[in-house]
């Protein structure tokens, strides 16, 4: 370990010691750590953003490089991000709402079709199994299960109409099912939140403990 | 206040006191929790048992990087202390840049551990050789065409226990750790085409997609995950980082499920107290 | 003009892009709008970071409660930016060398691509601090465990059963109990399977729902109620 | 011009040597080549080359398919890879435009294949030592399709579900009586305003952290549109932390018109809804830090989240807060159930717009979503009994992509 490595260590150590202070109460460490990751980041972001976001998409495609023609078509979202900047300004900032309007409209129109295949043909499909196809009588039986469990939990979502009788008893049964599943999602991800606090304290104590042990003392 | 109510309303950084004394206490005195040994661990280290103190050595690949070194340093480290322990020789080699130094500091930190155990006659650390695929094929040509050095710049040839070492004929096992799908070209090479018998440990996720090879005999034995670490580790009886993470895992898991517990406890008890539904209804674990 | 036109572009392009995935020769408007909504929403950081030196400069100006901390935001932000911009090319290799070459890129590294301890403060700074903030979970979700896991009535009792089984199913010490493994995986495979899908479905009917009122502008909230 | 080939090289299996080279970089294997080349016979070709123009695309692209060679996971197994070679002419020469591994029986050539040209292909089977070239296929073109019938069944779901809800939302308009079941959560929102401004707090909004092109951050947006006003009534503060600058825009936006329409635009202070990085973590630091510090009465979380939901709802739960949550991450509902008051799973984020506005428009549609929750069902059952009495034509209608046109 070099002198600037241990360096970095220890101030990574320190965050990592400020961050978990918290856990006591909030303090001054803490709030020292969480001022400077808020604007470390961000000046992070701005950086990527140039570099892998404006650079190759606009300037490149704007700019003569390569074999590559002029893209002039890229001064249309230009024009329509100097327009949301115009958000700053009190009299024009209404401009900002057609390029809020565009990308919306992008996203909406885009995630009808993908929503309506991935969540709803895709588990649709996924829903219709063949019983009796299975290796044993229990996989069959599980089967059956899981499919009325899935209409069961649907059922849960209706919304125009009162829950009472069957209506009522099924959307139960769905959130039975609900607060199993969910039960079973949080006891499965203990595991790996404990693993991330494992990580920590190995580093604290492999890389931070023990290097600047051997740096003192060789 | 009768415990169970104090229960009720304890503060939260007592439960944060506990999860960490729950992981760190494991660290400082390992508990060494019973962990049932799988099958698949069980091959592994008996193909290790049975390679001859002294003879063929066993080739240790080590082919993972930073990001999987929690799962795979420990088996690493359990398998090589295996190999030392019972005196066979151990050729470790890496072919992955990105593994370079984690190859290496496996080997130190295991070498360091046995002092009674020298480099060259006991073990040596081939470093990193670019071509995967065709360090793997070199090896089974002639072993000190492809390593003419070390990893640390030494002539082979000086290297003792490289002396009787052609190709893979004398080997005795070949064990591939990594993170990713580079055992099955140890398969396909070392077993397949030079008939040397290869075992992996892999990571946990990745430890189903490795079953098939082992129900067809491809591989001799698989480590998966911390888990299979924690298990190798217990069967050379030399508790290392995996039963330690296991320890804790164990012990947080445990924690978690007595926490419960008393809390319900301390519900059910506090309400055939008298207490209104409400009071105990809107407890708040949270202090200040 | 300053509600029907932006109404008029979000139907225009929702319609565009829903056709596009139906009308082969049209994904090429698919194609630029990715990278148009990139351009545009790296533009909109700019707005971002205004809102942010705004906020600060003012917790400064007016001394409000915690001021002295705005000026580690502001100075760590313009110095970040800073380094960003003026090691430009040289994080390119920094990146290249971490992606393709991994720990041995010291071939690639320059003197300009870390005059200004660009990535180190990322890597020991941010990367440590993100890290350790999500490690905090292992603690909160024991406190969480411990409040709320109280069986008061059948849904919180079946919630917490299934999360005590599937976690002593997970360990080792658990694992000593006979057919728990067995119990843990039917768990997760069935009951969780039924509900997840059935919330899966249910979820993408409100999405596509939600997603047609905003290109039919029936859901205009987005852009103010009145002007 | 259907050529396939169907040569026996039967005759030429002498040799048996139990070599097995791996799929993996052709080009390693090549240098090893180049150092030792071991004596070798070539590997039976692949068979049956098929080209096609690639079904429902704008051009560009071929799609081809073979039969393994012999060798190839069989007989001496020791193909290495195959190569795809293409030419404008029958007789060549054929340059390489695709390598791909063993035991790959199919690529999709789109390396500048223009439309509308005729091209022929061929397969080369590679082993270490050598390498056989299968029969020319061709000529074959690439074209462009104007319709996707592979989405044909997602277009008409598509339009089945556009459809109920026009349908409904028309019925809503001339004024038909619609009801909606209670949603605890959201009944709960005017209570946890209500107490915040009894306490003198502020209200804490965070829209998720992800972009305005998620369905679920516009859905947060509309929630935050009924809450702004609600507060305004109230003259509550309330504080939105950001994680994106245009969704921050959106969010001033909606709290600016709910002071408005409360008649109170002065008490509406744009500092409030600000953004603070894009960035997971540091953005839950800074999160967390407002809880601890502005201690608000009543924290909501609505959109989506990912692993942070947990951090930010026991932060907040610390403090004492009210809070509700609402996401369609299934992943992370879990954690919002047991860390918050109240929780919006799933679906029921998406009905909140219409229940708290019982706009007769949005309840329109929410009867539509019911509509279509029947119809899946519906198919769901049908496909059940078709597949259970043995015919599975039913369940291949949902298809993804659709093939029975091919």
């Amino acid at each position: 370990m070099t002198g600037m490595e241990l360096f970095w260590a220890w101030v990574a150590a320190y965050l990592t010691l400020s961050i978990y202070s918290f856990l006591y109460k909030d303090n001054v460490f803490y709030k020292i750590a969480e001022h400077l990751v808020v604007g470390v980041s961000v000046g992070y972001i701005f950086t990527i953003n140039w570099f892998q976001g404006l650079h190759p998409y606009l300037f490149e495609p704007l700019s003569k490089s390569g074999e590559e023609p002029i893209n002039l078509l890229r001064l249309i979202p230009f024009a329509l991000g100097l327009l949301f900047l115009l958000r700053i300004s009190r009299k024009y900032n209404w401009l900002s709402r057609f390029t809020i309007a565009l990308v919306m409209g992008i996203g909406c129109g885009t995630a009808i079709p993908y929503t309506i295949e991935a969540r709803l043909i895709e588990q649709t499909k996924a829903s219709m199994i063949n019983l009796f196809d299975q290796p044993s009588l229990w996989a069959g039986v599980c089967s059956f299960i899981i499919l009325a469990g899935t209409i069961a939990t649907l059922v849960f979502f209706f919304f125009s109409k009162e829950h009472k009788g069957v209506l009522g008893g099924t959307a139960r049964v769905g959130v039975v099912f609900i607060m199993v599943g969910f039960g079973a999602s949080f006891g499965y991800t203990v595991m790996a939140r404990v693993s991330l606090l494992i990580g920590r304290l190995n580093f604290l104590i492999n890389d931070w403990g023990k290097g600047t042990y051997h740096f003192i003392f060789g | 206040m009768s415990f169970w109510r104090f229960l009720l309303r304890m503060d939260r950084r007592i439960v944060f006191i506990l999860v960490a004394l729950a992981v760190i206490a494991p660290l400082i005195a390992p508990l060494n929790l019973p962990i049932s040994v799988s099958k698949p661990v069980r091959n592994l280290h008996r193909a290790v048992d049975q390679v001859p103190a002294g003879g063929r050595p066993i080739l240790v690949s080590v082919d993972y990087d930073p990001s999987t070194v929690p799962e795979l340093r420990p088996m690493t480290l359990a398998v090589l202390r295996h190999c030392l322990k019972r005196g066979v020789p151990v050729i470790v080699l890496n072919l992955y840049p990105t593994g370079s130094g984690l190859a290496r500091d496996a080997v130190e930190t295991v070498g360091k551990e046995f002092p009674g155990s020298s480099y060259g006659k006991d073990y040596v650390y081939m470093g990193y050789k670019p071509g995967v695929t065709l360090v793997m094929m070199g090896i089974g040509e002639d072993f000190h065409d492809t390593f003419p050095t070390d990893g640390y710049g030494r002539q082979s040839s000086d290297l003792e226990m490289l002396n009787g070492v052609k190709n893979y004929d004398d080997i005795a096992l070949m064990i591939d750790f990594t993170g990713s799908a580079a055992y099955e070209a140890w398969i396909m090479f070392a077993h397949q085409k030079y008939g040397c018998d290869v075992g992996a440990g892999v990571t946990a996720v990745m430890a189903s997609d490795a079953y098939p090879y082992l129900n067809s005999g491809q591989l001799v034995g698989l480590l998966g995950g911390l888990s299979g670490a924690a298990e190798y580790e217990q069967l050379i009886d030399w508790p290392g980082n995996a039963t330690i993470g296991m320890d804790a895992q164990s012990v947080v898991h445990i924690l978690i499920i007595i926490l419960i517990a008393l809390g319900n406890i301390a519900y059910f008890a506090t309400r055939r107290q008298g207490q209104t539904a409400q009071a105990a209804g809107r407890e708040r674990a949270g202090g200040s | 003009m300053r509600r029907q036109v932006p109404l008029l572009i979000c139907f225009v392009a929702g319609i565009v892009m829903l056709a596009q995935s139906f009308i082969p020769p049209l994904t090429w408007f698919y194609t630029n709008a990715l990278a148009w909504a990139r351009i545009i929403a790296c533009i909109a950081l700019f707005i971002g970071l205004i809102s942010l030196v705004r906020l600060h400069t003012t917790k400064i100006k007016r001394k409000s409660a915690n001021w002295q901390f705005s000026m580690i935001t502001l100075c760590a932000l313009g110095y970040m930016m800073l380094a960003g911009l003026l090691t430009r090319y040289g994080f390119f290799i920094w990146l290249h060398g971490k992606c393709v070459s991994g720990s041995t890129g010291d071939g690639f590294v320059t003197v300009l691509e870390n005059a200004f301890n660009f990535q180190d403060i990322f890597l020991n700074v941010q990367i440590p601090i993100q890290a350790t903030m999500f490690s905090l979970l292992a603690f909160y979700i024991a406190s969480a465990a411990f409040r709320a896991f109280r069986a008061r009535t059948l849904e919180a009792t079946l919630l917490l059963i299934a999360a005590t089984i599937v976690m002593l199913g997970r360990v080792p010490i658990g694992q000593m109990i006979p057919g728990i493994s067995e119990i843990t995986t039917w768990i997760l495979d069935v009951p969780n399977t039924a509900a997840k899908r059935g919330i899966m479905i249910g979820v993408g009917l409100g999405m596509t729902s939600t997603a047609l009122k905003i290109m039919l502008g029936i859901e205009r909230t987005y852009l103010g109620m009145k002007d | 011009m259907l050529t396939r080939a169907s040569v026996s090289f039967a005759g030429r299996r002498l040799l048996h040597l139990s070599m097995c080279v791996l799929a993996g970089s052709l080009v390693l294997c090549c240098q090893a080549l180049c150092q030792s080349p071991p004596s070798d016979t070539p590997p039976f070709p692949a068979t049956n080359l098929v080209a096609k123009d690639t079904p429902d695309d704008d051009g560009g692209s071929i799609t081809l398919s073979w039969t393994l060679s012999a060798d190839d996971s069989g007989g001496k197994n020791d193909v290495i890879g195959y190569e795809v070679r293409r030419s404008k002419d029958p007789n060549g020469p054929f340059e390489t435009v695709k390598s791909v591994s063993k035991g790959t029986s199919g690529v999709t050539d789109e390396s500048k294949v223009e439309n509308d040209a005729g091209y022929y292909y061929q397969v080369v089977t590679k082993d270490v030592g050598s390498e056989t070239p299968s029969t020319v296929f061709g000529p074959i073109q690439a074209g462009v399709q104007w319709f996707n019938l592979g989405r044909l069944n997602t277009l008409i779901v598509t339009l089945i579900y556009i459809t109920l809800l026009l349908y409904f939302i028309v019925q809503a308009k001339k004024g038909a009586k619609l009801f909606i079941r209670r949603i605890a959560g959201l009944d709960a929102l005017e209570e946890a305003v209500g107490r915040a401004t009894e306490m003198g707090k502020p209200i804490l909004y965070v829209p998720g952290i992800s972009t305005i092109s998620d369905v679920a951050t516009i859905a947060s947006l509309n929630i935050l549109s009924g809450v702004a006003r609600t507060v305004a009534e109230y003259d509550t503060r309330i504080i939105v932390p950001n994680y994106d600058p245009i969704v921050m825009t959106v969010a001033q936006e909606v709290v600016r018109e709910g002071f408005l329409a409360a008649g109170k635009p002065e008490a509406y202070n744009e500092q409030d809804v600000f953004y603070v990085t894009s960035s997971q973590f540091p953005f839950v630091a800074a999160v967390d830090g407002i809880m601890v510090r502005e201690r608000p009465a009543t924290n909501l979380f609505i959109g989506m989240f990912f692993a942070e939901s947990l951090i930010l709802a026991e932060t907040g739960a610390s403090t004492g807060a009210i809070q509700i949550a609402g996401t369609d991450a299934v992943a992370q509902l879990p954690f919002f159930i047991a860390a918050c008051d109240y929780t919006l799973i799933g679906e029921e984020l998406y009905a909140a717009s219409a229940y708290l506005s019982r706009a007769p428009l949005l309840l329109g549609s929410l009867k539509g979503q019911d509509w279509m929750k029947m119809f899946l069902i519906g198919c769901i059952l049908i496909g059940l009994i078709t597949l259970n009495a043995g015919y599975d034509g039913f369940k291949s209608l949902f298809d993804i992509p659709l093939t029975i046109f091919r």
